[in-house]
């Protein structure tokens, strides 16, 4: 008894730290990590105070001011900070009201495919025999089928509306998730703590949701944390192929777009919502990767 | 003299999660011929001793300070490339887990004939080829000429722990460093390996430092003890007295709590665990678990005291004894 | 061997199945061809017309058998817009966007690999920050995008290359750049994580102690181990690399079957588009095929299991 | 395709004026088919109108002129002779008769399955009165006869070869005999053509013309920069400056027959059904300023769907538009909807010139007069779709062409039967007029009775009339080139320079 | 072959202590799958007619080399992987045959403590949640009286009940340990399985480990199979040890007869292969062993599966299969030619 304790002390003082600090600390020793998450943190609330921080109307044309300069560039003026666009819209508006869209979009697929691909590479994998059998041959032909194709036909039966490109996003991504979180089950359902849990007696519905969906949360994590990058450039791709969120609802994929065909004589109309874009991707791949570090079961 | 002769060895990982003192002045000496045991628990050093001593410690370890004698030459004095000629040649290690450690998708004569052409220039390719296949007669592998070519996932845990031995005796060392060789075996596989380890070493006149947790096989294979604990030795004696009479509280622990097939009373345990070196107590790092603490021992480090011409003990319970002796 | 292809093969029958009926499904209701084909024009008869002759207007099931049955026989159906069998059209179609796709992955294994190895080897060194960073942008720079960048400042501007479509060498170079961008910014990463893998594996230690100058043991002893999750995983870059193939070409005008598909979906020509649906998941069904058969190759391990 | 291959650095600092006889042109689409009679695209009518020939033509003024016909008569009222020119070949060596007009001629009128088929159906017989006479018979009086005979469904195959090889065999090697003859097609990529020696007339003067089809704005803009191409179509308003500014190259603006409008729906329960909502919304839209701010003046405002050019214009309905917001607002009031009206517009995105742009702007002008408008903006695909099953609501943007160049092919939009379903426009005296319209063989009074259709629409407005779209081309300096309004193009009418 | 042994000693020596498990023929065998299509083509034999049974109160060991089958013995008395045949009888009901959904209520008297201490518990769940889970699955407490009982049970596994809702993680080794033992008690099973519960351990903590074990069975009641492949650790604890190699059971005795009077050349090989601890009584290089992992693999299906590294190996061995008997009272031996003594 008395050994017991001695050891039981010792390890109190030596991880005493709670999950969040532990958290906070890591976060602090990784420079791209804190990077990352102000980027995000930052997108985010640029994205909920939309209202509040923009100065015009990121939607109505103002005919008298089309394609004004960036204001510092000969010509600009310092009522639009990054310029107007073809339609007299200011640039600066409309990117921010476009973070919005950009990450709803990038957010809710990713929950999206997460839930579907989740679900199926869980039972998938501790089901295994005949039910892996059915749901991996699904998850093949869904694989064999870049997802683009996928949603590039299916967008032409639906009209790409914010919803419909969230489900469709998600309904044709979740492979990726299925066969991840498939691969990580088989693992953990070779792990003593499973076998223990059967050994108990206790449910496949417990078993699944006490042993196997908390430890695959981390992969999951950070899957769909660099989902939501990759979704982000998807949408615009979309947007590319005129396939994207229609106006007037704004996103940064449509902007870009837009700007396309303004690079060579009116750059600002394409180039800040392609440096959005990049700047908020690169945020959460940061975060993403140090996500995947610091979530590592191995800690 | 000494073949090796390792002084006050400080060693420090330098982690993302910190710097880590790994080995906090450890020193020994192996003879020529001679047999070294290393024993002590998981996470003690031991490892990282023999890493130390190849300065195969990667790009986070780091020696910090203390000297490795080799032949009278410091070798943290050596360059990167003078060192390469050191390993593989001069020193030669075998390590634990011989799936892992031999490389899956080069054929295992291959790999030994690596080690072959590295460092001895003047054969040819051929001759190389024929050492090999010597080297795998030797330790005991049947059809040499056809194993040769293959892949190490082909053969079983024990055989393949004998290609490590070829590797690691293909240029004759002087100095075998043996890290747990059959820790991942069974026993009656591991009985056959150090019996073969004995058998050639003594053959070609190789000192060997066998890495350990096991005091069986330090009791059946050793001609003198190190006990680790914590980054440090602890104790240092010829194997037959330290059996007999073991010095150090921790050694007591740990062969009392050995079970053994001659075994007739309880087992007695050491209370608690091994320390990380991230929290390792102050003055003597085993004074929480140790039966025999003294007020001393929490604040103050004991010193190394040695009682005999190799006989030493880091405890504050020797000291007088030392002193009087 | 022999078996074991014979088995992916067979395998592949209910892929292909689930494959024909998804995609029929959405083709089913991807509605009509007859408008686009029509101008705004045409009345209601002529639609109508055309319509019935295209066998638009059976219920479901005859149209998925029909369709099933036909494919079987390798007709794929005809294309609405250019009123020929849509497959002689995606086959055509393959050779360009082999050509870019080729390209585009020797761009990308000329860059990841070596960068990925490098910065691994140089971890947490301004080297790798520089890449690891290059990277992520290389993965954040929407394809579209580069292209045109890069049109407009090497073909148009300094005019080095042609601006677009398909013949010499010349034309090569700005699409699979663009291309194979994207595609080595993922690469990069993967070859980098997977080095860092290999170099922590104990037979790496294992050639350090024998005295191997590191040197060799990367390119002998670590490259190939690292190449074996990086083979997998660039399979799964197909996906982007479709993808990117058929953005690429749209911009470059690159006459391969992502342009093709494009049109296509935009004029609803289904026939073409179930035909490059599929012959595209075929074709990602094979490369998966012959991925495997590389492992049989390089990995021993899975040849003698 | 190695023409389109040289390097900008050898060919582009001089831009383009070395051609060495090689036409490259690009337009933004690709043609669907070799098939004349199966195609209704301004695409393709580029390239047939140069492999094929017809009994008439147009010329760069819109008037129809007779081609391969050496004189003709109007026998009665519903019977037509044409006698061919003689000596014609097609490019297989083989001679044009009358036998290969009626061939041609008759496939189009029966073969319900080919696009130009709608067209030809008051054509009732063709006979083959000698070798080189054609007797055509109509179906009533045919005023648009040779309207018809200089579409491209109209188009002379050889009858022979293609007995010979099939429809499907001639279409991958079509022969014509036209000035150029056919050498390949890769589809969405490029046309190759090449002079036809044995042409009967003024031979060519391009020794190869390769039709590109670049669908990216950008990159076209950036071939016709570095002397890849010498010609091409639809620069979008904001390259023009790259375009013009660029040394070698300038911008060159032409008229076309599609005009932009708004479609109300005049079926009950809609607001537009009241004519004063109508009036309303057209007085909201300032039309000239959407042509000069997102059109960059690419476009002229009008109140009638047939421009200038077209048989039967209204030249007062022409360049002109009415713009009141005040009297606008006292309309809805009238209308019952001084606290605000809400409608649907539905229109493209990426199917017309800038035509999201001009309908954010719309949505924007009507919100001006308390006209709150849910936009539904839509792909191309998708948008055509909601208009070709009368799905829109209230108002539906679109852009209609004359494929015809005579006013019968705009104004059937108003007869009581094709209105059906679409608009819901019913006015018995408008389509009294059309009906009457379309057997009259005398120009004059057919001309008035379109005019008259065109005022009455105007004012009961079943369609708001926004502008006539004009077409933007990129020349090379190398190329004199004069764009025309049915957009088609004569090779030997671009000149090297 | 699968000729029932009658395992006679029970029917003598039951005047104290009842059979409480006994095992009879089992087999279980995987299929080895060849391909991804999947036909069997062959099986791995991995537990192959097994018999044995473990009194009440008893600890019986089972030893063997790595891959003999030890885990899948216990595995398939506990249904975690499913018997090929056989019969298993707990308190004289054969669990063998019951439904696996109707196994569930067996699973309340049977526990097992797994070897690894840090894959044998979920490192999301708290260390409460962990030792709760059977209490909860079987919905014997809740609330209050669940907190209590787990209270209990650390401290009978002596942990500090302080810790209660740490993470696994932060704990050492043997403290896991301790966490799977408490979870394994927590339903007052009257058989705990124990799959090598020290083989993880530091030696230190070993002996902590075997001892808490020792102690709860005097504590509770309790009945254990302890599996381990280090003899002297099985010597510790058992009462009784049964020897298995390649998937069969060859010697099955009490403690001390299985040392002092050996029968089977195998057990004699596996003894003489634990190095002592005792330098002055080494025996390793001494002698020429026979390379024992060479002739492994060389197994027919035919003979004695022990006859290719037998020394004492006879023509009939290599023909005839031995069959599991009674060589000495309570002393089972599968052998033609048991050693004399
Ligand atoms: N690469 C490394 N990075 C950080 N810390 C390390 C590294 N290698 C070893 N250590 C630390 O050094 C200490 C000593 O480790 P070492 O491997 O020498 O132990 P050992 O005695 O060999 O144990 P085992 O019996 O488990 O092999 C350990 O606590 C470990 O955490
Ligand atoms: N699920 C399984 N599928 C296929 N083969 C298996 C499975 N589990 C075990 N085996 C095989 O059965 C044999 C016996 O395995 P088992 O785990 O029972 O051995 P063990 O004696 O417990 O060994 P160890 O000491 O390594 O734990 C081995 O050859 C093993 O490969
Ligand atoms: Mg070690
Ligand atoms: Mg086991």
């Amino acid at each position: 008894m008395s050994e017991a304790t001695s050891e039981v002390k010792k390890v109190k003082t030596y991880k005493r730290s709670g999950n969040v600090k532990l958290f906070l600390k890591l976060l602090a020793q990784s420079k791209t990590g804190m990077v990352g998450l102000f980027i995000l943190i930052s997108v985010t609330l640029i994205a909920i105070f939309a209202d509040f921080i923009t100065p015009y109307s990121p939607t109505e044309p103002q005919l008298s001011d089309i394609l004004v300069p960036p204001s510092w560039q000969e010509g600009g003026t310092s009522a639009y900070l990054l310029g107007t666009d073809n339609l007299g819209r200011d640039v600066f508006s409309r990117l921010i009201y476009g973070t919005r869209v950009s990450l709803i979009v990038g957010v809710l697929s990713v929950v999206v495919a997460g839930f579907i691909g989740l679900i199926i590479g869980v039972v998938s994998a501790y089901f295994g025999k005949w039910v892996d059998q059915i749901l991996m041959r699904i998850v093949d032909a869904f694989l064999s089928i870049p997802s683009i194709l996928f949603i590039m036909v299916i967008l032409t039966i639906f009209s790409p509306s914010l919803t419909v490109l969230i489900i469709v996003i998600g309904l044709t991504t979740w492979v990726n998730y299925a066969r991840i979180i498939r691969g990580e089950v088989l693992s953990l359902k070779e792990r003593e703590f499973v076998k223990a849990s059967q050994t108990i007696g206790t449910s496949h519905l417990t078993i699944i949701r006490k042993n196997l969906i908390p430890n695959v949360m981390s992969t999951f994590i950070v899957i769909s944390t660099l989902s939501v990058a990759t979704t982000i450039i998807l949408e615009a791709s979309l947007s590319f192929l005129g396939l994207g969120i229609q106006p007037p609802d704004i996103s940064w994929g449509g902007m870009l777009n837009d700007g396309r065909d303004y690079l060579a004589t009116h750059w600002w109309m394409g180039t800040f919502p392609g440096i959005a874009i990049t700047i908020t991707v690169l945020g959460i791949i940061f975060l993403g990767d140090w996500l995947r570090d610091v979530l590592d079961p191995r800690l | 003299m000494n073949l090796l002769e390792v002084k006050d060895l400080h060693t420090n990982f330098y982690t993302d999660h910190g710097v880590i003192p790994a080995l906090t002045g450890v020193s020994f000496s192996v003879k020529k011929g001679e047999v070294l045991g290393i024993v002590g628990e998981s996470g003690c050093g031991k490892s990282v001793t023999s890493l130390s001593i190849l300065q195969l410690l990667g790009n986070k370890g780091k020696i910090n300070s203390g000297n490795i004698h080799f032949k009278g030459q410091d070798l943290t004095t050596f360059s990167t490339k003078k060192m390469r000629k050191v390993r593989g040649n001069e020193i030669s290690m075998i390590f634990q887990e011989p799936l892992t450690s031999l490389n899956p998708l080069i054929r295992v004569g291959k790999q030994i004939e690596e080690t072959v052409l590295l460092h001895k220039k003047e054969l040819s390719k051929i001759e190389a080829h024929n050492h090999a296949i010597n080297m795998m007669k030797m330790v005991g592998i049947p059809q040499a000429e056809e194993k040769y070519a293959y892949y190490p996932h082909q053969l079983s845990g024990g055989m393949r722990q004998r290609i490590m031995i070829a590797i690691a005796l293909a240029c004759d060392p002087e100095l075998l460093i043996a890290d747990e060789p059959t820790t991942a075996l069974d026993v009656t596989i591991q009985e056959q390996i150090l019996g073969l380890m004995k058998k050639i070493t003594r053959e070609l006149d190789t000192s060997i430092i066998l890495i350990t947790h096991d005091l069986g096989v330090v009791a059946e294979m050793v001609d003198r003890v190190v006990v680790m604990y914590s980054g440090q030795v602890v104790e240092e004696n010829e194997v037959g007295k330290f059996f007999a009479n073991p010095k150090h509280p921790y050694s007591k622990g740990l062969i009392r709590s050995t079970p053994s097939i001659d075994q007739e009373d309880n087992l007695e345990s050491i209370k608690g665990s091994v320390p990380t070196p991230a929290n390792k107590p102050s003055g003597c790092p085993f004074h929480p678990r140790c039966p025999f603490a003294m007020e001393i021992c929490k604040s103050q480090a004991p010193e190394n005291m040695y009682y005999g011409e190799e006989e030493m003990v880091n405890c504050w319970l020797y000291k007088e004894e030392v002193k009087t002796s | 061997m022999k078996k074991f292809i014979f088995k992916r093969l067979l395998e592949l029958i209910p892929v292909l199945f689930i494959i024909t009926f998804v995609v029929f499904v959405l083709v089913y209701h991807a509605g009509d061809p007859v408008s686009l084909m029509l101008p705004e024009d045409a009345s209601q008869e002529d639609r109508e017309y055309m319509r019935e002759s295209l066998g638009l207007n059976d219920p479901f099931i005859v149209q998925y058998a029909n369709f099933v049955m036909d494919i079987t026989r390798g007709n794929f159906g005809t294309s609405t817009r250019y009123d020929m069998d849509a497959l002689p059209l995606v086959i055509d179609r393959l050779p360009a966007t082999f050509e870019l796709a080729g390209a585009a992955m020797l761009v990308a294994l000329a860059i990841s690999i070596p960068l990925g190895i490098w910065s691994a080897n140089r971890r947490n060194s301004y080297v790798d920050l520089f890449i690891t960073g290059g990277s992520v942008l290389g993965k954040a720079m929407p394809n579209f995008w580069l292209g045109i960048m890069l049109i407009l400042l090497l073909a148009v501007n300094f005019q080095a290359f042609p601006v677009s479509g398909r013949g010499t060498f010349m034309h090569l170079v700005l699409p699979a750049i663009t291309l194979g961008t994207s595609v080595a910014a993922e690469m990069t990463r993967l070859v980098r994580s997977s080095m860092l893998d290999t170099l922590g594996q104990d037979y790496i230690r294992t050639a350090s102690s024998k005295g191997v100058p590191y040197v060799k043991v990367v390119v002998y002893h670590a490259f190939r181990n690292t190449l074996i999750p990086v083979i997998t995983i660039t399979t799964l870059q197909l996906s982007i690399l479709v993808s990117g193939a058929i953005i690429t070409e749209s911009v470059f005008q690159w006459p391969g079957l992502g342009m093709l598909l494009v049109q296509a979906v935009n004029a609803r020509d289904m026939a073409v588009v179930q035909a490059s649906v599929f012959i595209i998941a075929i074709l990602v069904i094979l490369i998966n095929l012959i991925t495997d058969l590389i492992y049989f190759i390089i990995d021993p391990r899975i040849k003698h299991s | 395709s190695g023409e389109s291959g040289e390097v900008g650095t050898e060919n582009g600092t001089e831009n383009g004026s070395v051609t060495d006889g090689n036409l490259v042109i690009a337009q933004s689409a690709d043609i669907t088919t070799l098939d004349p009679q199966d195609s209704l695209s301004t695409n393709g009518e580029r390239i047939f109108r140069n492999m094929y020939n017809r009994l008439f033509a147009r010329n760069q003024d819109m008037e129809i002129v007779p081609e391969i016909v050496e004189s003709y008569e109007n026998v009665d009222e519903e019977t037509w002779h044409f006698n061919l020119v003689e000596g014609i070949t097609f490019h297989n060596g083989e001679e044009l008769t009358a036998e290969d007009v009626k061939f041609s001629l008759e496939r189009v009128m029966t073969d319900q399955g080919l696009k130009e088929y709608p067209y030809f159906t008051q054509l009732a017989e063709v006979n083959v009165l000698d070798t080189y006479t054609v007797e055509i018979v109509t179906d009533g009086p045919m005023p648009t006869i040779q309207h018809v005979l200089a579409k491209s469904g109209a188009d002379i195959l050889p009858k022979e070869y293609v007995e010979e090889v099939g429809m499907d065999g001639f279409v991958e090697n079509p022969i014509g005999s036209g000035p150029y003859q056919f050498v390949s097609w890769d589809v969405d990529s490029e046309v190759v053509l090449e002079k036809f020696e044995d042409y009967y007339g003024e031979p060519g003067i391009w020794d190869t013309v390769t039709v590109r089809a670049i669908s990216e704005s950008s990159t076209r803009v950036g071939e016709l920069l570095t002397g890849g191409v010498q010609l091409i179509t639809d620069v979008t308003p904001n390259e023009w400056d790259r375009v013009n500014d660029n040394e070698g190259t300038s911008l060159v603006q032409g008229e076309t027959t599609r005009v932009m409008l708004l479609m109300n729906r005049l079926t009950e329960g809609f607001a537009t059904s009241d004519e004063r909502v109508r009036e309303a919304i057209d007085l909201a839209i300032d039309q000239q300023a959407i042509v000069d701010s997102v059109l960059r003046g690419s476009g002229v405002p009008v109140r009638s769907r047939v421009p200038e050019g077209v048989f039967g214009t209204n030249p007062d309905l022409y360049d002109t538009y009415v713009h009141d917001k005040e009297r606008a607002k006292e309309l809805l009031a009238e209308a019952g909807y001084e606290d605000g009206l809400e409608i649907t517009l539905t229109a493209p995105r990426g199917r017309y010139p800038l035509d999201g742009e001009v309908a954010e702007l719309i949505a924007v002008m009507l919100g001006e007069v308390g006209i709150e408008v849910n936009l539904e903006l839509l792909e191309s695909g998708t948008f055509i779709d909601v208009y070709s099953e009368n799905e829109n609501e209230e108002l539906i943007m679109i852009g209609l062409a004359d494929g015809l160049l005579d006013a019968s092919y705009s104004l059937v939009h108003y007869t009581i039967d094709r209105a059906a379903g679409q608009t819901d426009y019913n006015n018995p005296d408008v389509d009294q007029l059309f009906q009457d319209a379309s057997r009259n063989l005398d120009e004059e009074s057919r001309l008035e009775q379109f005019k008259e259709i065109q005022q009455v629409v105007a004012e009961e407005r079943p369609h708001t009339f926004l502008y006539q779209d004009k077409v933007n081309y990129g020349v090379s300096d190398s190329i004199l080139f004069e764009p025309r309004l049915d957009e088609a193009l004569y090779f030997d009418h671009i000149q090297p320079n | 072959m699968t000729e029932a042994v009658e395992l006679k000693e029970k029917h003598r020596t039951t005047e104290d202590q009842k059979v409480l498990l006994e095992v009879k023929n089992l087999k279980t065998y995987f299929p080895i799958k060849s391909g991804k299509f999947k036909r069997t083509t062959r099986y791995v034999k991995a537990v192959d007619d097994v018999s044995l049974y473990v009194k009440k109160g008893e600890t019986l060991g089972i030893v063997g080399e790595s891959g003999c089958g030890k885990s899948t013995t216990g595995n398939s008395i506990i249904r975690l992987v499913e018997p090929t045949s056989g019969e298993v009888y707990f308190n004289g009901e054969n669990i063998a045959s019951v439904k696996p959904k109707d196994f569930r209520p067996y699973k309340k008297n049977i526990q097992m403590i797994f070897q690894d201490p840090f894959s044998s518990l979920n490192p999301r769940m708290h260390v409460f949640d962990i030792i709760a889970e059977p209490l909860v699955t079987h919905k014997l407490y809740k609330g209050k009286e669940l907190e209590k009982r787990v209270v209990e049970l650390m401290e009978i596994v002596g942990l500090d009940p302080e810790l209660l809702h740490r993470y696994p993680h932060e704990f050492s080794g043997g403290q896991r340990q301790r966490i799977g033992i408490a979870r394994a008690i927590a339903l007052n099973p009257e058989l705990i399985i124990c799959d090598e519960p020290v083989s993880a351990l530091d030696v230190s903590i070993q002996a902590q480990v075997l001892n808490l074990l020792k102690r709860l069975q005097n504590e509770l009641d309790l009945t254990y199979v302890f599996i381990a492949h280090g003899i002297p650790a099985v010597k510790y604890v058992s009462d009784r040890i049964a020897v298995m190699y390649m998937g069969e059971i060859v010697e099955m005795t009490t403690n001390e007869k299985l040392f002092s009077n050996t029968l089977h050349p195998y057990t004699k090989r596996l003894i003489s292969a634990v190095p002592s601890t005792d330098p002055t009584k080494r025996t390793i290089g001494d002698s020429d062993a026979v390379a024992d992992e060479l002739n492994q693999e060389e197994t027919s299906d035919q003979g004695c599966k022990f006859a290719a590294r037998c020394p004492f190996a006879q023509d009939n061995c290599l023909v005839d299969r031995p069959k599991l008997r009674e060589y000495a009272t309570g002393h089972y031996v599968k052998c033609h030619y048991p050693l004399k003594h």
